[in-house]
Formats: structure tokens, C-alpha cells, sequence
């Protein structure tokens, strides 16, 4: 009985360590959307929005945290964001995973 | 004796197969960006390409599994292999899972510095993987052209 | 060994009865300055894929059309538009699901600019 | 063979059957839609796949070429890229399809930038 609760202990203890970290990714996509005519490199600064949402046995009911980046994203600039890239990725973990999206955008402030 | 004829059909078969698909090329997606009109007078096509080498744990298990017997070693590999995919890459999925996140994430920096000062166009962004037994490239593609 | 095995059944399980949804694809355009952020235009389009049969992809036109009706005039811009799958049956029943969001930029911008400038 | 194994086997090849002749979406992507929506334009890239084997997608990129041609003398713009994959038993067929509006050049700078110029001039007004 007390070797049974051990392994037990030991086995949700290696799924809680491992569902604390990723070791493998599967990069979906890496979109790079268009760029504004009037618009070059060089010309304006960068900046970056991530969002992500943990899911255990795949139970995951809303896909908000793609909008949540979106928001993060044009927060960060009030002039025009001439280019977005798309960066979708899943970071897999213990029965679980974490779904990632991470953009990139050309601020012309 | 079956296991001998077993052993035989398998190395008959996924050695010759292995040639066979040998850089197998795999489209995941592909994604468009608008297009201009005098990118193809002025411009200068440039193209991105990152990719990343991994293993594919499920494939090299049923492999390990058909070539060994039910208590050879690599029959043993071939569980823990199986057992792997399926309680740590657990998921959602393109192509292979890699072991590194980033591989992808310098793409949009690579194409500034291609186009120093300009602006790109008429790009496509392709996912791909190049498929070797066992072993696979997962890969990353942008062709645009660069206007300055 | 048993546990495990008990784990993967409870998982399999979970997977069968859930409603999980996964997004397969993601794409930003430019995104206009803040003070051009107002008319927020939206559009969506289900499509069900059932036992592994789907039945059309014009949805996806179905979505950008409801989108271009919400902003006949003007461009719109900061398009973010989503494809999602969810899955109510291991994979086999899901519905597709096309989002479209974005902002409506009238094209009487300018006039109404220049016009208050003269004002 | 065991019968679960025949099971297996009659399962997989009637849903073969059964799957054969659906396409599936495996990505969309849309850009910034103009004003003007008169010249919609379309192209698509196509290739057959015995075994779902390919050894390049080099035809994929040919995209961006077919479509630049339905509208030689302008830029596209609202750019809907649909990717999509049908299967026939043993065959894929994975097809790359983009629609856009062909526009005047000058009207797809005007569209990215007229917002921006009507926005310093509301600011001037304000001034």
C-alpha cells in the first residue's frame, strides 16, 4: 500500500515538474504579412506581443489569446503598424501543451 | 521462423522505401502578402530560409519495434520512443515537434537585413518539412521582393 | 505501469467527451494609427466536418463577404483573421470556423479633414 | 491475421473510402482589403500526389507570378489565401488558391496613407 502511494507521489510529482517545462515545439506557422507602400526598414522601431494559453488533456474551450496578442500588439503602438508578422507555435508539455502566438510589428510612430 | 520472415519483409520493404522518400518534401502552408505591381520592373527577389533537424519519435518506434523481437532491445527503445510522443508531445502539431522554439523567430529580422532601407512585397510564407526516415527538417520559407 | 495505463485511459477519455478548439492558422495586416481604430467590422462562417467528411470551403468566402458588406465604402485594415477547428468527437466531428476582425477606414476621411481645416 | 487486425485494416480503408474526394483547409490568410473591389482577380497552384509524395514545392512560390499576371498593370490588394488538400484513396491533391482586387498602383499607396494624411490634418484643424 505505502510503495502504491509512493509511486503514485513520485509519478505526479515528474508531471507536475514536467508539465512545468517544454522541451519540445511544433512552430505551426510564420506568417510575414504585407508591408504599407509608403513604409521601409530602418524607418519606424519594432515591437513584439506575446500571448499564450496553458492546456491540460486538451481541453481547451476559447482560442482568445490569439486576439489578447492582437490587443498587446497595437497597445504598444498609437502610429501605424506598417508590417505584422505571425508567429504560431505549440510548446508540449506532460499531457498538456501551451499554444503560443507571438507577433512582431513595424511601428511607424 | 515467422519472425525471420517478419524481419526480412521489413528490411525489404522500409530500406527500399526509405530511398524511395528520401527529402520527401511536405507542405504544411502557405500564406500570401499583397502584391505590387512594380516589384516585378524594380525589385529584387530575395528569399528566407530556417530550418531545424529533429527526430521523429513515433516513426523511429515503429520501426525499432518491427525490426526487433518482443524482448529485443530495440523493441525496448521502441516503446519508450512511443511512449515519449505520446505523453510529451501531446498536442496539436505541424510536422515534427523540433527541440529548439526560436529557429523561426529571426525570420522578419533576416528579411530587414536583406532589404536594408527598403520595403519587401509579393511575399509567400511556406512551412515545409523535408521528410527523411526518422529523421526530419522542419522548415521555414519566405520569398518576397525587396523594393527600394 | 498500471497508473500510467489508467492515465492514458482517463486521457483519452477527456479527449473523447471535450470540446477543445485548436487554431490552424493566423494572419495580421497592417494595422491602422489609433485615432483611425474606431469602426471595429467583424465577420464569422461555420462549416461542420463530419466522421471526417467535410462539406465545403466557402465558408471562408461566405466570411469575407459578410466582412466587405460591413464596410461597403471604406478599406479595412488591421485585419486579423482566424481558422480554428473544434473538436467535439476524437477528431473525427469538429466544426471549422473562420473569424474575421478588423477596422473600417471611410473613405470620406480626407474630405471631412480638409473640410475642418477650412472651417 | 487476427481478427483485430483485419478490423483495423477494413476500418482504414473504409474510411479511405468513405474520406475520398474531401478537402480540408489547412490554412487561410487575408490582407488589408482597399476601397476599390471592381477587378477581382484569382489564381491557384495545384499539384497531384501519389502517396501524398513530393520531393519539392517549388510550384507553390509560382503563385505570386500567376497572380501578378491576371493584373499586369497594378498592384493586388485583399489578398484571400486559401490552402487546401483533397484526397483520392491514395492520391493528394493539394491546391493553393489566391483572390484579390486588382487596383491603379497609385490607389493602393493612396489606401495605405490616406488616413494617415487625413489624420494630421484633423490635427492641423484642431491647431
Amino acid at each position: 500500500m505505502i510503495k502504491r502511494t509512493q509511486s503514485i507521489v513520485k509519478l505526479l510529482l515528474v508531471s507536475i515538474l514536467s508539465m512545468a517545462s517544454a522541451c519540445s515545439y511544433s512552430i505551426h506557422q510564420q506568417y510575414i504579412g504585407s508591408m504599407d507602400p509608403n513604409a521601409s526598414y530602418g524607418k519606424g522601431k519594432w515591437v513584439e506581443a506575446t500571448s499564450s494559453d496553458f492546456v491540460i488533456l486538451s481541453f481547451a474551450m476559447q482560442s482568445n489569446y490569439v486576439e489578447d496578442a492582437y490587443r498587446q500588439l497595437e497597445n504598444q503602438c498609437k502610429g501605424r503598424i506598417a508590417q505584422v508578422t505571425t508567429e504560431h507555435l505549440t510548446a508540449y508539455k506532460f499531457l498538456s501543451y501551451e499554444q503560443k502566438l507571438v507577433l512582431k510589428g513595424l511601428c511607424q510612430s | 521462423m515467422l519472425q525471420i520472415i517478419k524481419q526480412a519483409t521489413i528490411l525489404g520493404l522500409v530500406i527500399p522505401l526509405s530511398f524511395v522518400l528520401h527529402g520527401c518534401a511536405v507542405l504544411h502552408k502557405a500564406q500570401l502578402g499583397d502584391i505590387d505591381g512594380r516589384s516585378s520592373k524594380n525589385g529584387t527577389p530575395i528569399s528566407i530560409k530556417v530550418s531545424e533537424t529533429t527526430v521523429d519519435f513515433g516513426e523511429a518506434a515503429r520501426i525499432a519495434r518491427n525490426l526487433g523481437g518482443s524482448k529485443s532491445g530495440a523493441n525496448v527503445l521502441g516503446n519508450a520512443a512511443s511512449t515519449y510522443e505520446s505523453y510529451f508531445q501531446y498536442g496539436p502539431r505541424t510536422g515534427t515537434p523540433v527541440f529548439n522554439e526560436l529557429y523561426a523567430r529571426s525570420v522578419p529580422n533576416e528579411l530587414a537585413e536583406k532589404c536594408p532601407g527598403g520595403r519587401i512585397t509579393d511575399m509567400i510564407s511556406i512551412r515545409e518539412t523535408r521528410a527523411y526516415p526518422v529523421v526530419k527538417g522542419e522548415i521555414v520559407r519566405v520569398d518576397a521582393v525587396c523594393i527600394k | 505501469m498500471k497508473t500510467l495505463l489508467r492515465l492514458t485511459l482517463a486521457t483519452l477519455a477527456a479527449t473523447t467527451l471535450s470540446s477543445c478548439v485548436t487554431v490552424k492558422s493566423v494572419s495580421i495586416s497592417q494595422i491602422p494609427e489609433t485615432s483611425q481604430r474606431k469602426q471595429v467590422v467583424k465577420a464569422s462562417a461555420t462549416s461542420p466536418v463530419v466522421f471526417l467528411i467535410p462539406f465545403n470551403t466557402d465558408y471562408i468566402e461566405e466570411a469575407r463577404a459578410d466582412l466587405l458588406q460591413a464596410c461597403p465604402n471604406g478599406h479595412i485594415e488591421g485585419l486579423l483573421s482566424k481558422h480554428e477547428d473544434t473538436n467535439y468527437f476524437i477528431g473525427l466531428v469538429y466544426m471549422q470556423k473562420v473569424n474575421f476582425t478588423g477596422y473600417c477606414l471611410p473613405k470620406i476621411a480626407m474630405t471631412r479633414a480638409k473640410a475642418k481645416r477650412k472651417g | 491475421m487476427s481478427k483485430i487486425k483485419m478490423g483495423v485494416i477494413s476500418t482504414v480503408i473504409g474510411a479511405m473510402l468513405i474520406t475520398s474526394g474531401c478537402t480540408y483547409t489547412r490554412a487561410i490568410s487575408q490582407t488589408n482589403v482597399p476601397s476599390e473591389r471592381g477587378k477581382v482577380v484569382e489564381a491557384s497552384v495545384e499539384r497531384m500526389m501519389f502517396l501524398g509524395i513530393a520531393f519539392d514545392n517549388d510550384d507553390v512560390p509560382k503563385l505570386v507570378e500567376k497572380l501578378r499576371d491576371k493584373c499586369p498593370n497594378g498592384a493586388i490588394r485583399g489578398i484571400l489565401t486559401k490552402d487546401l488538400s483533397t484526397s483520392y484513396l491514395i492520391v493528394i491533391v493539394r491546391k493553393t488558391i489566391a483572390q484579390g482586387y486588382c487596383i491603379k498602383e497609385n490607389l493602393a499607396a493612396d489606401d495605405a496613407d490616406t488616413n494617415l494624411k487625413a489624420a494630421e490634418l484633423e490635427t492641423e484643424a484642431k491647431i
